[in-house]
């Protein structure tokens, strides 16, 4: 099956999910229960890195947007690295991309979130 | 066959199930890079009759129908591809308490089938739902 | 549906054309990336499913069959995937000053098929030709 | 559609056709097409270069094999550049990997030619 999913800490402490392959209706439940196990281990930032994602669809689109919820009532925030064309069209065509921070690298995340916090 | 307007039709049955709907993105994939498309255009396919068979699933989950199969059904002629979706995953009937849920995928699953084809309808038939989509090549 | 060893069912449905025989490999990698196979295993079905209708739609040329089809059907269950290719191109009948011709591609698709799946039978059918391939998983 | 074809000189004028995507029953009529014209035009070695290749069936080995068949008859040679392990394969389990000569790259086609001549 096409698809993979990790977790690395950022040098801030910041936890980065990155994904791998298509994320769709079969696959994104898997990205659910890990944004909801960091948010429970008490996140307050997350990063979602979208790099060496090839498939985007609306179930993956809803999960983010439930993460982002919860994570924005402890006045936190969550950050996609999206350097695709291709995917971050998905986020430009359903207007998402004004309620998500979108970066190009995790380089461009890192001094975004440093900066806000 | 194309030539004289006739459609060449591909049809594919999968289960109403998260596990197939790859498996429909795949096939439309092949069936729009044979035609007069752009590059996005091709993608507009895959991500819109993805959607549509997701929406199927999702159904089928909530109304228990594990038995259920989805249809897509791709007619093929020089400068249009229709592609018909059809489930027999029961009615899609909202209880009312979740209604208006904007983050609801199936919303925002509806709102990008638009986005992405030139026109679609959704017909009820008789124990499940027939989605129909329209994209015009070489626009 | 899998776990009681009732197989899900994946059937595509496509002219029996050139173009036409790329879907149904494109529709086989979805299939056989969900199952247990690895990455070689994946293109060894792709491959043998092509050679199957490769061959089919040579004799769809060859016996002037412009309207026939080709049927694949993939029964799938936990450590094993049956695929049938079924056509109707008419018989398989070599006319005698073509046999032997060891560069025939179709020699090399018979070829191909057998090194690559487990087992494969081959059976005329009424105006058509049914070819069965099975492959095990976790091997 | 997933396929390319193109044709150019080598420094020594040798041609090579370059192929790109998949090549199967539907494109390999147009690399049989481009193989006979430079037949006809009077070519002695060919390569065929393979490395962008991700798709080759019976087909394509077929029309490789009758370009072989050809171009031996007037004492030639066609070489195939295939890096990709997938492809090769094909090659292999068929037993055709013994009938042609194969490279790695385009500049180890060059020196076995040369060395042929
Ligand atoms: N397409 C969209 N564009 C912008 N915001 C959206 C969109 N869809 C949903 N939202 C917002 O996302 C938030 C999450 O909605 P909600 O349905 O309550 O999440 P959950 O179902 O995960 O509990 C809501 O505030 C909603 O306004
Ligand atoms: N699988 C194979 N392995 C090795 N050699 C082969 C294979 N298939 C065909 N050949 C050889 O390729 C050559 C071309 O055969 P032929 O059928 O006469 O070509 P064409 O159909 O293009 O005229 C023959 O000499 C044959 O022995």
């Amino acid at each position: 099956m096409n698809f993979k999913i990790d977790t690395y800490n950022m040098d801030s402490g910041v936890p980065v999910i990155t994904l791998d392959g298509e994320v769709d209706v079969y696959t994104a439940p898997q990205l659910k229960q890990q944004m909801v196990s960091l948010l429970e281990s008490g996140t307050t930032h997350m990063v979602i890195d979208l790099t060496n994602v090839e498939y985007f669809d609306s179930t993956a689109l809803g999960v983010l947007i439930g993460g982002l919820k919860r994570i924005r009532e402890r006045d936190g925030n969550l950050s996609l690295i999206c350097p695709s064309p291709r995917i971050r069209r998905v986020f430009e065509i359903t207007g998402l991309d004004k309620i998500f921070d979108i970066y190009d690298n995790a380089e461009e995340a890192r001094s975004g979130i440093a900066a806000l916090r | 066959m194309e030539a004289n307007g006739e459609p060449a039709v591909v049809e594919l049955r999968i289960p109403c199930k998260p596990e197939y709907v790859g498996v429909a993105r795949l096939a439309l994939l092949g069936v729009a890079s044979r035609m007069r498309f752009s590059y996005d255009q091709v993608e507009d396919v895959r991500l819109a009759v993805g959607e549509a068979c997701t929406t199927s699933v999702e159904w089928a989950t909530k109304n228990r129908r594990d038995d259920s199969e989805i249809t897509v059904r791709s007619s093929i002629t020089d400068d249009k591809l229709t592609v018909d979706i059809i489930d027999d995953a029961g009615e899609r009937e909202e209880s009312p308490g979740e209604q208006n849920k904007e983050s609801d995928p199936q919303n925002l699953g509806a709102l990008l089938i638009t986005l992405l084809v030139d026109e679609v309808t959704v017909t009820p038939r008789n124990g499940g739902t027939h989605v129909k989509m329209v994209k015009y090549a070489g626009q």
